[in-house]
């Protein structure tokens, strides 16, 4: 399956991409297991969805938790906690 | 004799807003409010200690307008009002500069009141920006706050 | 680094206000503010279901201004404020015009959306000032609500 | 006693004062004692202090209840509850 990754701010910076597009084994469908996947590129990635700050991830523009699933084609980002207002 | 469609302002820009302009549009826009309410949000000159020479502010394009139409959309759910503007800056702001406003127009004051405050409380935990803090000392993400977190769960309705 | 000294800034007056230089001179006497919130309250089409022609306000010089006085110091002392301003309105005041106007400013939301529904809420049952309602089919002095009174008592702080 | 009395609203359209000096009696030096003093006046006094309608009282500017005293040269005022803001 296909989609693409976007990333925002200090995530962004940590990971060095704002987005990519990816081809993902059959069995990755949810945020955790796209979290797990992305750890295996290295230590850079483990730290990031394993550390102590908070990872968000949005499906197509709505806030999600680890179980949710996507598909072909979607948009998913990960970013910090939000801060505006 | 509420106007059946209220009138509603939602904007993510760069550019600086002129806030008097706004409240003036929405007053126009609601002839039967009693009461307005505003907020608006300002770079501090301080932040942690150190002076600060400016913020910047990223956002999730596309994202970001569906989440504040959605906050403006529930504040309309909950309360009677007649107009809302919401305008959120991004990009690189002074010290001192705009952030982002807020304004409800209510026939009474206490709808309008709630209405403002709920929307800042959505704003800073619901819609996707990241501030950022530059000054003297180096620059800073800023921390998600857990009293922030906290101000929006006051607006839970019981189940 | 809130300054020592709160700007404030209470008027009673028959003439209108400019409520956009009343926020630009808060903003501008409080340049270390996160957050300014601001109240317009303004007179109704409708009222009771007649059109309303105009709004006389009566007021009782001398003790009014001693009571917006001591609302705004009791604001001052309950909520870390750089700076508020009050003006309220006396006199013949048509439909849509603007009766009173409350605006914080301080460094968090919190603070300046609670002070100003504070003093609001003040305002509505300790200062001398009645509204009578002229319209179509006649004037009548408006009641005074019960809800108001209520709305005070939220701020009671525990003994 | 010298004092000064103001009525404000509805209450001065009912009473037909604005203000008034009065010179009252020793024992008349609480509000409720004024007020049933001004009761003798007449029928209008009468129901306007034993009606309804709420009056309240301030002694020099501040807002008292029926118990309060007032002194030589203060002024009292009667008003209806407030409807500001």
């Amino acid at each position: 399956m296909n989609i693409t990754i976007l990333y925002f701010a200090r995530i962004k910076e940590v990971v060095n991409y704002s987005s990519e597009q990816v081809s993902l084994p059959d069995e990755v469908e949810t945020i955790i297991a796209l979290k797990s996947w992305l750890s295996n590129r290295g230590e850079t990635w483990q730290k990031l969805f394993s550390g102590s700050g908070v990872v968000r991830a949005a499906i197509n523009h709505e806030l999600v938790d680890d179980m949710a699933t996507f598909d072909e084609g979607d948009e998913v980002a990960f970013f910090p906690p939000v801060t505006g207002g | 004799m509420v106007t059946a469609q209220p009138y509603k302002r939602v904007l993510v820009q760069a550019e600086d807003f002129d806030l008097a302009m706004e409240m003036q549009q929405l007053r126009r826009h609601c002839p039967q409010a009693g009461a307005v309410v505003s907020f608006d949000g300002l770079v501090r000159e301080f932040a942690k200690g150190q002076v600060l020479q400016r913020m910047h502010i990223e956002h999730y394009p596309g994202m970001t307008e569906k989440a504040l139409l959605a906050i403006v959309e529930q504040a309309l759910h909950r309360w009677p009002l007649l107009g809302v503007t919401l305008i959120h800056r991004y990009g690189d702001l002074e010290a001192r500069a705009q952030i982002v406003m807020v304004a409800t127009a209510s026939l009474h004051r206490q709808a309008a009141f709630d209405a403002c405050a709920f929307m800042m409380d959505f704003l800073k935990t619901e819609a996707p920006f990241w501030k950022k803090e530059i000054g003297a000392l180096g620059a800073r993400w800023v921390e998600a706050r857990e009293a922030d977190e906290q101000a929006k769960q006051q607006w839970s309705l019981p189940e």
